[in-house]
C-alpha cells in the first residue's frame, strides 16, 4: 500500500526538476529544490516502511538518513536564501543611490 | 590506536581545526589553520605508508559498528594518492595565503580571515571524507561539506558578479547532490546496504534495470558537480572570479571531489559491468569538453578566466577513464591526471594572483615583462603549462600516456585523436599565456614576499615530480584494488 | 483498512496538488504559503508511514524556520511575479520531467518484493546502545559519524551565511526584523507561547531517545521560539563576534569529538561507548547538540550581520 | 471507529485545501494568510484524527509541534505582508 | 459507557468538521476582508476545540489528554493574536500586496 507514496514521492522528484529548470528566479529554484527533496526523501519513507522486520514496523536506517538529509537541505536552503537577499540589497542599493 | 585509526584522525583533525577557528576568532586563525595543515599532511603520509607497508587497503568501522550497520572507512592506493595530493595543495593554499585574510597582531577578526581559514579546513576535512569514505550516504554528506566549503570561497570579496557566480554554482551543486541522493535511495532499496564493497558483491549477482537509474541518476548529478561538458556552464565565472587562493582550491580539488566518487560508483561498485555505451557516452561528453573547453580557453583576454576554461577541458581527460574501464592504463591514467592537474592548476592559479597583484589586473596584455619583475613565478607558471600541455617528463604527459596506451589496447582509436587534439589546444592556450609574461616589458618593482612564490613553484615542481616518480605512484595505485576477474567483451 | 487506503490517497493527491501550485504558480508569496502547507501534508505523510521522528523534524523545521527563512526572502524579492520562460523551453523540461518520473514509478514497481532491510540487525544491536528509539540508534551509535559529520555541515553553512555580510558589519548583529513596531497581542503571544514552545523542545529531545523525538527536532522548535522573540522584540539577534556564541555554536561538535576521542581508551574505537554507559553518554551529546542545532537555525534564519558593532 | 477517524481527517484536509484557492484570489495580503492559518488548522486537527486512527501517540507531538509553529507563521506572514505592503507604496 | 462515549466522540468530530467546512465556504463566499475573518476565527476555534473535546475521551490519561488542551490552547493564542493583527491591518487600510 505504501507504493501510492513511492507514486507520489517519483511525482515530486518531476515537479521539482521541472521547477528548477523553468524558474528564472533563485527562490523559486530554491523551493523546487525542497520540492524534489521531499520526493527523494519520501522514496526513502517507503523505502523503510517496506522495510518492516523483527517487529519493528519500519526499517530505521532509511528514516535516520532523512533526517540527516532534512538538515542538510535546510542548510542548503538557509545558504540560497542569503545569496538571495544580499543580491537583492544590492539591487536596492543601485536602484537608490 | 592502530594506523587504522589514522583514517579518523585525518577526517576529525580539520573539524577540530574548525572549532578552533570558529572559537579563536580570526586572530589565531592563519596559525591554527596551518597546523591542522601540516598535520593532516603527516597523517596523510603516514596513512600512506600503512598501505604501503600492509600491501593491503586499510580499513576502519566507526565506533566499533560494522557495515552495513556501521560505517566503514576505507583507504586503497587510489585514497592515499588523492589524500596526500590534496594534503599538499591545501597547504601550499595555507602558506600562500594573502595578507588580506590575516589578521594584525591585536587586531580585531575580519569577516575575511574567519570564513577563508574555516572554509579550507572545511575543503580538507571534506576531500578527506570523500577520499575515505566507503559508504555511499556518507559520501553524500561529505559531498555536501565540500559544496557548502565551495561555494562561499566563490564570493569571498563579495561583488556582485562572485555572488551571482555563487548562486548559480550553488543551484548546480544542489541540483546535482539530489540526483545522486535519488540513487543512493534506490541502491538502498534494492539491495539493504550502502556499503561500496558490500553493493559491489551484490550487484555482480543481481544487476537489473533499478541499478542502472541508480548508477545513472548518481552519474549525472556527479557530472553537474564536476562540471563535464555541457554542464560546465558555471564553473568558468566561480573559478575565474573567486580570489586566486579559492580558485585554486576549487579547480584543483573541489572538482576532484565528484569526479572521485564517480570512480568509485564506476570502478569500484560496478566494475566490469558498465555496458560500452554508456562508457562511450561519458567519454564523449569527455571529448567534448576537451575540444570546447580548449577553444573557448583560446578566446580568453583574462588570465585567470583562461585558466577556468583550461580546468574545463582537463576534466575531460578524466572522463575518458570511463570507456576505456578495464583496460591498462585507464584508472591509472584517470588518477594521474586528477592528481597531476591538482597541483599545475593549484600552481598556476595561485601564480596568476601574483602576477594580478604586481599588475594591477589579470589582463593577458598587461602581463609583459613578468619574467623579470617574477622569475619564480613565470618559471612555476611555465611549468604548470607543460604539465597540463603534456610535455614529458612531466605528470601531465604521463597521465595522457596511460590514457593513450589504453586507447590503443582497447581498439578505441577516437580517443587518440581527442587527445592528442587536446594537447594542440592545450599547448595554443597555454602559449597565449606564457608568451606576454616572457616579453619584455615594464612591471612596477615586485613587492611580494619571497615565500609565496615559492609556494608556487613548489606546486609546479610537485607535478614535474609526479612524472619522474610515477612508477611508484603506478604501483601505489595498485594497492587494495577489487579485483576485476571479468573484462568486457 | 480502507480507511487507511483513503488516507494514502487523499494525502497523496493532496501533495502533488499543493506542490505543484507551489511549483507553477506565479506569485513569489503564494509559492511560499503553498510550500508551508505542503510541509504540514508532508508530516502527515511521515505519520501514516510509520516514521514519527522523521514526522517531528519535518514538523519542526518545515513549519518554522524554513517558513520564515522563505518568507523573507519572498518579501526582499523586488519583482512580485515569476517570468516564465517561453512555451518551448516549459514543454522539454515537462517532457524531462515526465520521463523520470515515469522511469521512477517504474523502478518504484520493481523494488524487490522480499525488501531488503536492516531492522533485524538494527534491533539487535538496540540493547548495546541503551536506547529505545531505533531511529535514535541509528543517527547516534551506528552512524553517529554521519550526524557528525553532518553537524558540521550546519556549521559550515553559518560560517557561509555570515561570510555573505560586509565588512563595515562584521561582528554586529544581523538586520533582522526585531522592529519597534510592537504589538500588544503579539508581546503577550511571545510571553506565553515562548516558555511554553522551549520547554515542549527540551522535552522532544528528551523523549528522543526512547521514543520518537530528537536533538534535531527539539532544536528546531527552540530556534523557532528565538525567532518569534526576535518578532516581538522581546530580544535581539546576539552580535555575531561575541565570545559566548561562538563557543555554543561549536559546543555540539566539541562534544562530539570529545566523546570521540574518549572512546578510544573506553571502548577501544572512536565513537564507540563504553558498556553500559552509552545512553548517559549519549545524552550528554544531545544537550550539546540540541543547544548549538537551536542556535544556529536561529542564526542561519537572521542571516549575516546587518548593522554596525 | 478508526475508520472514522481517518476519513474524518482527510475530509477536513480537503476542504481546508480548496480553501488555498483564497491564496490566488487575495486580494489583500491579509486574506492569503487567513487562507495559510486556515489550513494550518485544519492540518492539525487531522493530525489529531490522525493520530487517533493510526494509534501514534507521537502524532500528538507533531500536532504540538504544529501548533506551536502556527503562531510564528502567522507572525511571520503579517509581518512580511505588512513589510510588503510598504515596499509597494515606496 | 464505552459506546456512549463513542457516540459522544462521533458527534463532535462531526460537527468540528462541519466547521471547518463552513470556515472554508466562507472564506470563499464571504464579500470583504473583515466578515472572511469572521468565518476563519469561528472555524479554528470551534472546529478544532470541538475535535479536541471529542477525541479526550479516546486518549491516554492524563498526558495525551493535556497534550490535546495544549494544542487547542496554543491554536486559539495563535488565532486570537494573528487575527487582531489582521484585523488592525484591514482597518488600517493600506494594505494591498
Amino acid at each position: 500500500m505504501s507504493e501510492i507514496f513511492g507514486f507520489t514521492a517519483a511525482c515530486l522528484v518531476g515537479l521539482g526538476l521541472y521547477g528548477l529548470i523553468v524558474h528564472s528566479s533563485a527562490l523559486r529554484k530554491i523551493l523546487s529544490f525542497n520540492v524534489l527533496g521531499s520526493g527523494i526523501f519520501l522514496l526513502l519513507g517507503v523505502i523503510a516502511r517496506r522495510g518492516a522486520a523483527a517487529g519493528l514496523v519500519a526499517d530505521p536506517v532509511p528514516q535516520a538518513l532523512v533526517i540527516t538529509g532534512i538538515v542538510v537541505a535546510f542548510s542548503a536552503t538557509a545558504l540560497g536564501v542569503a545569496l538571495i537577499r544580499r543580491l537583492d540589497e544590492d539591487d536596492e542599493e543601485e536602484g537608490e543611490p | 590506536m592502530s594506523s587504522a585509526a589514522l583514517l579518523i584522525l585525518v577526517l576529525t583533525l580539520p573539524v577540530a581545526g574548525i572549532l578552533l577557528v570558529v572559537v579563536g576568532g580570526g586572530r589565531q586563525a592563519r596559525g591554527i589553520s596551518l597546523a591542522v595543515l601540516v598535520g593532516n599532511f603527516a597523517v596523510a603520509v603516514g596513512i600512506g605508508g600503512a598501505v604501503c607497508r600492509t600491501g593491503r587497503a586499510v580499513t576502519y568501522s566507526s565506533g566499533g559498528w560494522t557495515a552495513p550497520l556501521g560505517i566503514q572507512l576505507r583507504a586503497d592506493g587510489l585514497s592515499v594518492v588523492m589524500l596526500i595530493t590534496a594534503a599538499v595543495v591545501a597547504l601550499a593554499v595555507g602558506v600562500y595565503a594573502p595578507n588580506e585574510f590575516a589578521v594584525r597582531r591585536g587586531g580585531v577578526e575580519t569577516r575575511r580571515s574567519l570564513a577563508f581559514w574555516s572554509l579550507l579546513l572545511a575543503v580538507s576535512c571534506a576531500m578527506n571524507a570523500i577520499f575515505l569514505g566507503n559508504d555511499f550516504f556518507n559520501l553524500y554528506v561529505a559531498l555536501e561539506l565540500l559544496t557548502f566549503a565551495a561555494v562561499p570561497l566563490v564570493c569571498l570579496t563579495g561583488t556582485r558578479a562572485t555572488l551571482e557566480a555563487a548562486l548559480r554554482y550553488l543551484l548546480f551543486a544542489l541540483t546535482g547532490s539530489a540526483l545522486y541522493l535519488l540513487g543512493v535511495a534506490l541502491l538502498y532499496g534494492n539491495y539493504g546496504t550502502l556499503d561500496i564493497t558490500k553493493l559491489s558483491g551484490l550487484v555482480r549477482y543481481e544487476p537489473g534495470m533499478p541499478l542502472w537509474v541508480a548508477v545513472a541518476l548518481m552519474t549525472s548529478g556527479l557530472a553537474a558537480k564536476t562540471a563535464l561538458f555541457p554542464l560546465h556552464l558555471w564553473l568558468p565565472p566561480a573559478h575565474g572570479g573567486a580570489p586566486p587562493s579559492a580558485s585554486a582550491l576549487l579547480s584543483a580539488l573541489v572538482v576532484k571531489g565528484s569526479f572521485f566518487l564517480t570512480v568509485r560508483l564506476w570502478f569500484d561498485t560496478v566494475p566490469g559491468q558498465a555496458g560500452m555505451r554508456t562508457g562511450q557516452l561519458l567519454g564523449a561528453m569527455g571529448a567534448g569538453a576537451i575540444v570546447v573547453g580548449g577553444v573557448l580557453a583560446l578566446k580568453q583576454e583574462r588570465l585567470k578566466l583562461l585558466i577556468a576554461y583550461s580546468t574545463v577541458a582537463q576534466i575531460g581527460y578524466l572522463f575518458l577513464m570511463f570507456p576505456l574501464a578495464g583496460h591498462v592504463g585507464a584508472l591509472s591514467g584517470g588518477m594521474l591526471q586528477a592528481a597531476a592537474h591538482a597541483f599545475a592548476k593549484a600552481s598556476m592559479f595561485l601564480g596568476a594572483g601574483l602576477m594580478a597583484e604586481v599588475a594591477g589586473s589579470d589582463r593577458l596584455d598587461g602581463l609583459r615583462g613578468m619574467g623579470r619583475a617574477l622569475p619564480l613565478t613565470t618559471c612555476a607558471f611555465v611549468l604548470a603549462a607543460l604539465s597540463l600541455v603534456g610535455v614529458p617528463p612531466t605528470g601531465g604527459f604521463m597521465a595522457k600516456w596511460q590514457l593513450l596506451s589504453a586507447a590503443f589496447s582497447a581498439g578505441q582509436w577516437w580517443w587518440v585523436v581527442v587527445i592528442l587534439c587536446g594537447g594542440l589546444l592545450a599547448g595554443g592556450y597555454m602559449f597565449r599565456a606564457v608568451r606576454p609574461t616572457l616579453v619584455e616589458g615594464i612591471q612596477p618593482a615586485a613587492a611580494i614576499p619571497r615565500l609565496r612564490e615559492w609556494v608556487v613553484l613548489a606546486l609546479a615542481v610537485c607535478a614535474l615530480l609526479l612524472g619522474g616518480f610515477s612508477k611508484k605512484v603506478l604501483e601505489l595505485l595498485d594497492i587494495g584494488r577489487p579485483q576485476i576477474t571479468e573484462m568486457r567483451p | 483498512m480502507n480507511a487507511v487506503y483513503g488516507l494514502f490517497a487523499g494525502l497523496s493527491a493532496l501533495l502533488l496538488v499543493v506542490a505543484g501550485f507551489a511549483v507553477v504558480t506565479r506569485r513569489h508569496f503564494a509559492a511560499v504559503v503553498g510550500f508551508t502547507a505542503f510541509g504540514l501534508l508532508l508530516s502527515l505523510a511521515w505519520v501514516a508511514l510509520a516514521a514519527p521522528d522523521v514526522a517531528l523534524t519535518e514538523a519542526a523545521v518545515g513549519g518554522g524556520v524554513t517558513g520564515v527563512l522563505l518568507l523573507s526572502a519572498s518579501v526582499q524579492m523586488r519583482a512580485k511575479m515569476e517570468v516564465l520562460p517561453s512555451w518551448g523551453v516549459r514543454f522539454i523540461a515537462a517532457v524531462l520531467a515526465a520521463i523520470v518520473t515515469a522511469g521512477l514509478m517504474l523502478v518504484v514497481l520493481m523494488l524487490p518484493d522480499e525488501a531488503p532491510t536492516l531492522a533485524p540487525a538494527a534491533k539487535e544491536s538496540l540493547a548495546f546502545t541503551g536506547m529505545g528509539n531505533p531511529a535514535t540508534a541509528v543517527l547516534m551509535a551506528y552512524r553517529a559519524l554521519d550526524t557528525m559529520l553532518e553537524k558540521v555541515v550546519l556549521l559550515l553553512a553559518l560560517v557561509a551565511v555570515w561570510s555573505l555580510g560586509r565588512d563595515h558589519f562584521w561582528g554586529g548583529r544581523p538586520d533582522f526584523d526585531f522592529s519597534t513596531q510592537t504589538s500588544g497581542p503579539l508581546l503577550l503571544l511571545a510571553r506565553v507561547l515562548v516558555p511554553v514552545g522551549v520547554l515542549v523542545g527540551i522535552y522532544l529531545f528528551w523523549v528522543g531517545a526512547d521514543e520518537p523525538g530528537g536533538a534535531f527536532a527539539g532544536g528546531a522548535l527552540i530556534a523557532a521560539m528565538g525567532l518569534l522573540a526576535f518578532f516581538a522584540g522581546v530580544a535581539r539577534p546576539p552580535l555575531v563576534g561575541s565570545g559566548w556564541l561562538r563557543w555554543a555554536v561549536v559546543a555540539g561538535i566539541a562534544v562530539f569529538l570529545i566523546v570521540g576521542f574518549g572512546g578510544f581508551w573506553g571502548a577501544g574505537d572512536f565513537l564507540a561507548y563504553p558498556d553500559g554507559l552509552a545512553k548517559p553518554v549519549i545524552v550528554v551529546i544531545e544537550v550539546a547538540m540540541t543547544l548549538s542545532i537551536a542556535l544556529t537555525l536561529v542564526l542561519l534564519v537572521v542571516g549575516p550581520p546587518g548593522r554596525r558593532p | 471507529m478508526r475508520e472514522f477517524y481517518l476519513l474524518a481527517g482527510v475530509f477536513i484536509l480537503l476542504t481546508v485545501a480548496v480553501g488555498l484557492t483564497r491564496v490566488l484570489l487575495g486580494p489583500r495580503g491579509a486574506d492569503r494568510m487567513m487562507a495559510a492559518q486556515l489550513l494550518g488548522s485544519g492540518g492539525i486537527a487531522a493530525m489529531l484524527l490522525t493520530a487517533a486512527g493510526l494509534e501514534s501517540a507521537a502524532a500528538l507531538d507533531v500536532a504540538l509541534t504544529f501548533a506551536l509553529l502556527a503562531a510564528v507563521a502567522a507572525v511571520a506572514f503579517t509581518k512580511s505582508s505588512g513589510r510588503a505592503a510598504r515596499t509597494e507604496e515606496d | 459507557m464505552s459506546e456512549a462515549l463513542d457516540v459522544f466522540t462521533r458527534i463532535a468530530v462531526s460537527l468540528g468538521a462541519m466547521f471547518f467546512l463552513a470556515g472554508t465556504v466562507g472564506l470563499l463566499r464571504f464579500p470583504d476582508t473583515l466578515s472572511r475573518l469572521h468565518a476563519l476565527t469561528k472555524a479554528d476555534n470551534l472546529g478544532l476545540g470541538l475535535i479536541v473535546l471529542g477525541l479526550l475521551p479516546q486518549v491516554a490519561w492524563p498526558f495525551g489528554a493535556l497534550k490535546l488542551v495544549l494544542v487547542w490552547v496554543l491554536v486559539l493564542a495563535a488565532s486570537a493574536a494573528s487575527s487582531q493583527l489582521v484585523a488592525r491591518k484591514v482597518r488600517g487600510g493600506k494594505d494591498r500586496s
